[in-house]
Parts: structure tokens; C-alpha cells; sequence
């Protein structure tokens, strides 16, 4: 349609698409899918997290770890008001996530089970959630885009916090070391998931890419995760589980093992480690908390009344 | 006469460093159990403002464990007294360190220690220590803004459905009797009252009782009539049996591994 | 050949030792468990029966982890295991360490448990090594009884009132897919099983599922569809995030008074 | 009325009443509440030893507590069925501890605090609990003499394991001795409560005594167990926390100071430490497993009309 072909021009020529622009109800659908997925991965990515901050080692690594987890928070409201700007709201978004219409990052359905998973997960995790991040900077809808843009800030942080983590792990004491190569054997292929199975032939992809919502394929984004972390592995004296990694000169960049597609696929069934836990806390924090809720807006109710009969 | 204010200086160093315990390990408790809910709040927004709660309340911890260890001077840092002591030799408020079951208990707690922490940090800005009077004046921000946050949420919920109304008004029964901790005294109080280097605990009772009262009132609660002060002892290091599990789970991996830097 | 006979039986003693811990583990993690309930039960009857159940299952335990500190050879005793390794060096199946959450839990637990235990417990009173076999003895009757009572119990409470039917098919949901564990085998229990010291795992499954079906059966409970083998590595050392909050609880004193006597 | 006299001759000629055997009324309700209280006792008794049984610091200790424990609600159900024999049912006696018209040992609204508390409460409660228990073998009622006997027998076995777990902690470490001490300082005074305010002038005491429902005064037993406890103390080289105690050799027993009757009775209101959690833990348990019970019961009628309708 010429309206279509409009959008596609504006979107070409490096426009930004706001709120009140026309879009294509695909282009909406799949940008609320996808901004919702990733609030939500944010949302059920502070449980993990949230694990050890009653047992981090110090005041600092404590205080540390709860900034982090109440920016995951923040992350999170940007991106839900990012895509309530689309129409859909909160709330639908949470009876979505709670009865499983809507998905969330699969990484945060495997456990936190030493210290060092910590540092792990600001290291790989967040280290790939930057790598898919980072372009969407400039992807076309203008409130996801600028909700980028702060999230980007923050987790680059994130990052160089569990990377000292772990490095205080790797050259800690022998069991801390033990621990640290631990977590990286656990979180690696994990890791290397985070950008899904291989995209280079999916149609539904190239509309994307047109739409500027996906800027890279998943391969690319892959690629370059590992040629960056491979060298941070090696500064930390850990080795990453993966014995047919080398380093390939022609194509400068490292050749690597495929994670096992078929975990991925179990996982995001429901069979991953932690997915029942996760749910079932989000599930049970969004239960205990109704009466909780429900007050709240008796009590503006009963506000707006109140000022409506005082005028 | 120059042994005599030596022996004084160092029995006020002594009360010092019980007091500091106090209120670090109070603030730190808290802490801890506001922290318990990351991920767990009932909404978003009280999952960021309850651990901005607990940063806030950490960040008081470093300071006042700090220079309670630096004032003992045996060596431990705040880490060390956080870490490496148990129960006994805790001295933070019994109400502190209760479980925090559902939301109105937190948020009740919040409110009933706010309105004390608020008027004991200001009262500190005062102190003639200028390393507590710096302290406070860190602080004093930070537990206006609890004190704002947690009084407006008892009042909303107070106020809100029947459901939200009652389950305030158990919070408060359930807390009301370890209340009166935070204006109990002993010789710790008096030598720092007298000292000039914080209020006397019972000064601030009558300025609370009107604060709780207020608020109360206007979130349509009504004040037990029991006692206040059945739960003491905390201060002086007898507790709940709930902080032995608290701290088996906070101090695990300084106690499992004391030879590790983190 | 001496050299081979050697090196063969200490690579036997090495997956012997690991073989002991995971059994060990197993009996004292459940044991954890149940010792939870411990005046929380909802009828006295359950109190004394749980506190039995633990009992044995902390006896087999000190017998297990007895035997592994003795054939490991560095001077650790069944404590020395218990109290002083972290969660990533623990080898018990992760169905025992889930939290109880409720009676409904906590029985097809012990259910879906007992029918593997006794049928382990039967197949190790033929091991080889007679120091294996001696405990089997000591503990088969007690495991015989366990095996009894909760079988009994799921089917008083699978055929009891509709709310109890669905707790009872809600907890065996939820614990389907941790059951595929018992049966899931290394080389450690190769060289086990071929050295005719114990059964190998897969060995049992089949007997467990015809066992558990006549009980469900008669329970009026349906096996659930699922893949009983989702939650698999406990037995090499990766746990739930359940493990380590039990163990910070359970070794506080051993961890916090490292050189005290009890 | 003669029935009263032939009933009284009966217990001075020193024989025992049987639950079929008529009684007068006020023996009923007195032994009612008194050996239900005390079957209280020892179901309530179960919580401050049981939350130390997930962090006993050896698998023995853990053993020995857990079987402590165990005896202990074994008591219980001797005891509840001793009072059945009376009349009430178990039930009935669970629902009036619940709402507060029947009592349990207030001893139990302490916490335990540290490990040694443990050992203070084998040692210095069940110490004296033995004290208050060894006349009750004699008393009239057969079925709750007969509970005593059986009761007794396993509490001194109690009593020497709590004594023996002091005897490490004394002889321990510098933290266990002071862990051991303030266990002393803390239950002190609370076992002492455990005998009563003293009854010497109670018409009350006089008609339980007639009836051989007590057989000694409190203070009798007071005095008996501080003597035989202080040569314990000392053993251990702990400091019984009274400066007045000291040996009376006129008496041939100890003066010793008197507990805060004050206390006391704020314990009795519902004012001591524990009492809300206790009854609470207890209430709790009641309200989680009516599913459980009423399961059990269903499937027993069930049972019951197949058999019926199978005949």
C-alpha cells in the first residue's frame, strides 16, 4: 500500500517512527512482542541475580549487586512504558508473561549457584545483551531506540562489574578459582544462545532488518561476542569449554562450537532448570501482591472522589 | 587528673563503639531485610524504591560499622564486624530483624523506624562528633525521603480496601511491642547523651508517639493499646530466634571461605 | 598385572567414594528435609513419623559418609563431609533438596523416593564389598517401612477429599521431572555395577515405574506425561538454587566455630 | 457425700482411679486441664529445641535432638490420651490451646538462641520437669501415673544429654564457654519460674494434694532442684547468675534468690518473648494441614461404606 511503502521510505531515510506516526499493525505487533520480551527478560533476570544478594561476600559487592538488580528493575519500566506507547499496557503484558503467551530470555531459566555465577552473568550475560543492544540504539521506533540508549549506559557497567568479579575469583584462592571456571563452563553455551538459533534464511527476519527493528543477524552478533569474550577468558586464565575453539586467521575471528540447539529448544518448552521457579515467582509476587495493588488504587479513588466533591 | 580524662575518654570510646553497633547493625539488618524482596515486590515500582531502601540503608551501614571498627581499633573493618560476628554480639533493634512476611509488615516497619530514624539522624547532625555529625549529615536525605515514602504508603493503604486496611492494622499490632526498643536506654545512652554526642533515646519517644499518631489517624488505623516495650534486648544482644538464620545465610561465604578476597 | 590390579582398584576406590557421597548426600539432604517439619506437622502422628523417617535417614547417612571419609583416605569423617563442602561438591539427586512447600510435596516426595530407596537398599544387600552390604542390612527394614507408610499415605490422600486428590497431583507434577535423576547413570555407576557392588540405576527404573503406577492407581492419581528426566546433575554436582540456602543453615556452627568441639 | 468419702478413702488407702471408676467433678477438670496443659507442654516444647535440629552442629547431636524431639511429642500423645480417658478429646484440648483457654509451660516462650541453649534446656528444663514429674508417678489418676512413668524414664535420659552438651560447651572454646554462660544467665531464673509462685497458702493446692494431684509445694521443688542443680553448675564451672545464693547449712539446702514473679505473670498474659510465635508456629500448623486431616478422614469413611457395601 502506498501508506506502507511510506513508512518503509521514512524508515529508509534514517526517520524515526514515534507514537502517533501510521505503522504497519506488523510493525506494531512485533515491536510490542519483542520491547515486551525484553522487559520481561529484565523483570525475571533480577531473580537470579537476586539470589545472592542476601549472601554477597562483602558491604560492597552487596550494594553492588542491589544497584544492579534495581537498574534491572528501571530497564525494565523503560521498556514497558516503551511499549505501552505501541497500546499495549503493563498489565496485559504480565498476564501474558505469567500465563506464558509471552516469553522472556531464556539465559535467566539457568541457576545461580555459587558466587561466581555472579560474575559470570555480569560478564557473559550482560556482555551479550550488549552485543544484541548496542545496534538497537539505532533501531527505527523512537521510544525503543532512547530506552536504548540509557539501558546501553547501564549495562556496560554491569559488564566491567562482573568482570571484576570474576577476576577476583580467578585469581582468588584455589577454590574461588574453581568456582570461577565453574560458572564459565555452566554459562558459556548458555551465553552463545542469548542470540538465537542461526536467522541467515528467515523471511521473518529480513522484514525486521527492512524495518529496522533487527539491525545484525543473529550469526553476526555471535561472532562477535565470542571474538570479544574469548580474549577476556584467556586475561582471566579461565578456559572456555569449547575444545575445538581456534582462532581463524582468514576470517579473523574465532571458529567455535554450537551450542545444543536442542537444550535451546527444551528450554524455551519449559524444561530449562529454573523455568517452573521463575514463573512461579514472578507468578506468586503478582498474587501476594493484588490486595497490595488493589489498595493503592482504592485509596486514588477515593482521592479523586474526594476532590471531586470538594469542587 | 590527665589518667582520669584518659580512663573517661576511653570508657566514652567503649559506649562509642557499643552505640555505633546499634545503629550500624540496625541499619544493616534492615537492609537485609528489605533486600529480601528483589524480584518479589508486588509492583515495579516498589521493587526499585525498596532497593534504593536497602542501598541507602548499606551505605549508612559502611559508615557506621567503619567507624565503629576504627574507633575499637582491633583491626576489624565494617566487613569484618558484618561478617565474622554471630547473634550474640549483634546489637541491632529486635524489630529490625523480624521476618518480613507480607508487604504491610514491611511497609509498617519501614514507617514505625522511619519516623525514629528520622528524627535520630537529624538529631545527629548535632552531634559534637564531628565524624557522626558528617555521618548524619550523609544520611539525613536519604531517611527524610524513607520517612516520606514509607508514611505515604501507610496512608494509602491504611485508607485503601477493607482488605488493605486490615492487614495494616495486624502489621501494626504484630509490631507494635518491639517498639519501644528504640527509646529504651542504659549506660551506652547516657554516656553519649551526656556526652553531647547523641540524643538521649527517651527524648525522642513523645516526638514519635505524635508523628505515629498522625499518620495513624489519617490512614484511619487506630494505635494498640498494649505495651510497647515487651520486646527488649536486642541492643544488648539478646534476640529473636529469627537473626541466627539471617546471618547463617548473610555471613556463608566469609565463614566458608575465610581465607578468600572478593 | 600387579600394576594394573593397582591402579584398578584405586580407580574402583575413586568412583567408589563418589558413589558413597551421592547416596550419602541423598539420605542426609532428605533427611534435612523432612527434620524441617519437625512441630509444623498437621497431626501429631506425622510429627513422631517424620521425626522417625529422619532419624533413619541421618543414621544411613553417618554409615554412607563414614565409609566414603574411610575409603577417600585424607582424614575426613562423616561430619568432616557434612559440614565442611559447598553445595558444588555435594552429589545428592536434586529431587531431595526441593523446598517442602507443603505435606502434599513432602509425602510424594518420600513416596516416589521410597520406591527407588528400598529397591536400591534390596539390590545392595548382594554387593560384593560386604562393608556396602552390612549397611544395606542395617537399613533395608527401615527403608521397607518407609516405602510402606508412604505408600500408604498417597493412597489415603490421593483417594481423600477432591482438595487433597489435587494437592497430591500437583505435587507429583511437580516432582516428575526430578525423578528421572535416580535412574541416570556415569561411570561411576558402571564401574559399580560392573564390579557387581551395586545395581546399575537403569536397572531399577523399570520396577519404580510399575511400583509407582499400582500406587497412583490406587491412589486414583494419574502419572503425569511428561520426561521424567528433566532435572538431571545433582549426582555430579549441579544443584538447584536450593542446595546452598540449606547448607549455609545447616553448617553455620561447624563453619563459624571451625575450631570448636561439640 | 458419701460417694466424695468413699472416693477420698479410696486414694488415701493409696489406690488408683481408673477412668471408669466414678470421680468427683472438680477431680475431672482439674486433671483435665492439668495434664492437658502439660500434653501442651510438650507439643510446644517440640519448637525451641526443633529450631535447632537443621543446624545441630554433628550428625550425633542432630540424631540425639531429632530423637528428643521425637520423644517429646511422643509425650504428648501419651498424655492427650491419658486426659481422653477424662472426657475431652484431642482436638478439643488442640483448640482451646489455640484460643488461649488452656496454657502450656510458659519455659516455652524463651527462644533458643544459641546452640548451648539447647543443652540448657536438656539440663535446666527437663532438670526440672523431672523434679515436678517423679511425685506425679504416684499420683491417683492411673492412666497419667502411668504416662509419668513412662515419661520419666526418657526425660532423665534428656536431662543427661543436655548436661552433657553444657559439659563440650564449658569445656569448650572461649566463644562456646561464653555461649554456655549466657545460656546459664538466660534460662536460670526461668526454670525456677517452672515450679509456680509459691502455694503454701492455697486452698487450691490443698484440695490437688488431697486429692494426690500434686503431691509437693512448689517451693519443695524449687528448693530441691536448686540443690540438686548448683553442685552442677559448679561442676561445669559456670556461675549460677544469683550473688544471694549461697549455702544454708540450717536447712541443709541453698538460699537462693527469687525470680520476677513479675515476669511471670507478663509471661502468662501473653507478654513473654515467644508467645505469639509459638502459638502462632502452632496455629499455623493447625490451619496447613485441615487439608491433611481431612483427606485421612475422608478416605477412612470411604473405606468404611466399601466395606459396607462389600458385606
Amino acid at each position: 500500500s502506498p501508506e506502507e511503502q511510506a513508512f518503509q521510505d521514512r524508515i529508509d531515510a534514517g526517520e524515526r517512527i514515534e507514537p502517533r506516526d501510521w505503522m504497519p499493525e506488523g510493525y506494531r505487533k512485533t515491536l510490542i512482542r519483542q520491547i515486551g520480551q525484553h522487559a520481561h527478560s529484565e523483570i525475571v533476570g533480577q531473580l537470579p541475580e537476586g539470589n545472592w544478594i542476601t549472601r554477597a561476600p562483602t558491604l560492597e559487592r552487596k550494594a553492588i549487586l542491589l544497584a544492579k538488580v534495581q537498574d534491572e528493575a528501571g530497564h525494565g519500566l523503560y521498556l514497558y512504558s516503551a511499549a505501552e506507547t505501541l497500546g499495549e499496557s503493563r498489565d496485559e503484558m504480565t498476564q501474558k508473561l505469567l500465563d506464558g503467551r509471552m516469553k522472556y530470555s531464556s539465559i535467566f531459566n539457568y541457576p545461580t549457584l555459587t558466587w561466581a555465577d555472579i560474575g559470570a552473568i555480569g560478564w557473559l550475560v550482560d556482555g551479550a545483551a550488549i552485543m544484541n543492544q548496542v545496534p538497537l540504539q539505532r533501531t527505527s521506533y523512537g521510544p525503543y531506540a532512547r530506552a536504548m540508549v540509557r539501558i546501553c549506559k547501564e549495562e556496560s557497567f554491569h559488564q566491567r562489574q562482573g568482570y571484576h568479579i570474576m577476576m577476583k575469583m580467578a585469581r582468588g584462592t584455589d577454590a574461588q578459582r574453581e568456582m570461577a571456571q565453574d560458572a564459565l563452563n555452566r554459562f558459556w553455551y548458555p551465553s552463545l544462545m542469548m542470540f538465537g538459533p542461526s536467522d541467515k534464511e528467515s523471511v521473518h527476519s529480513a522484514q525486521n532488518m527492512a524495518w529496522k527493528i533487527k539491525i545484525n543477524t543473529n550469526d553476526e552478533l555471535r561472532q562477535k561476542f565470542v571474538d570479544q569474550t574469548v580474549p577476556q577468558a584467556e586475561f582471566l586464565g579461565l578456559t572456555v569449554p569449547d575444545e575445538t575453539l581456534c582462532w581463524n586467521e582468514e576470517k579473523g575471528g574465532y571458529d567455535f562450537a554450537e551450542p545444543d540447539w536442542n537444550e535451546f529448544f527444551e528450554v524455551l518448552k519449559g524444561n530449562g532448570p529454573c523455568n517452573a521457579e521463575r514463573i512461579g515467582a514472578r507468578q506468586k509476587a503478582w498474587d501476594d501482591g493484588a490486595w497490595f495493588r488493589d489498595g493503592l488504587s482504592a485509596y486514588a479513588d477515593k482521592q479523586q472522589a474526594r476532590r471531586m466533591a470538594a469542587e | 587528673m590527665t589518667q582520669t580524662a584518659d580512663v573517661t575518654a576511653s570508657a566514652l570510646d567503649e559506649a562509642l563503639v557499643q552505640w555505633l553497633l546499634r545503629i550500624g547493625d540496625t541499619s544493616l539488618i534492615l537492609g537485609h531485610r528489605v533486600s529480601e524482596w528483589c524480584g518479589h515486590a508486588p509492583v515495579l515500582e516498589e521493587d526499585i524504591a525498596l532497593a534504593n531502601t536497602a542501598l541507602d540503608l548499606i551505605g549508612h551501614t559502611q559508615m557506621w560499622l567503619g567507624l565503629a571498627g576504627q574507633i575499637e581499633g582491633k583491626g576489624r573493618d565494617a566487613d569484618a564486624l558484618v561478617y565474622r560476628r554471630d547473634a550474640m554480639h549483634y546489637r541491632n533493634l529486635k524489630l529490625v530483624e523480624l521476618p518480613n512476611d507480607d508487604m504491610a509488615i514491611t511497609v509498617m516497619r519501614l514507617f514505625l523506624f522511619d519516623v525514629f530514624h528520622q528524627a535520630l539522624i537529624e538529631g545527629l547532625t548535632q552531634s559534637k562528633d564531628p565524624r557522626i555529625a558528617e555521618i548524619a549529615a550523609k544520611a539525613l536525605k536519604e531517611v527524610t525521603y524513607h520517612l516520606e515514602r514509607s508514611s505515604d504508603l501507610v496512608v494509602r493503604l491504611g485508607d485503601g480496601t477493607q482488605q488493605s486496611h486490615d492487614r495494616m492494622q495486624a502489621a501494626l499490632e504484630h509490631l507494635w511491642p518491639y517498639c519501644g526498643e528504640m527509646f529504651w536506654s542504659d549506660a551506652v545512652d547516657e554516656t553519649l547523651a551526656d556526652a553531647g554526642l547523641a540524643p538521649h533515646p527517651d527524648r525522642l519517644r513523645e516526638g514519635w508517639l505524635a508523628t505515629v499518631q498522625d499518620i495513624l489517624t489519617e490512614a484511619t488505623l487506630k494505635a494498640p493499646e498494649g505495651r510497647l516495650d515487651v520486646h527488649l534486648g536486642g541492643k544488648v544482644g539478646r534476640h529473636t530466634e529469627h537473626l541466627g538464620f539471617l546471618l547463617a545465610e548473610m555471613q556463608f561465604l566469609q565463614r566458608a571461605y575465610p581465607d578468600a578476597d572478593w
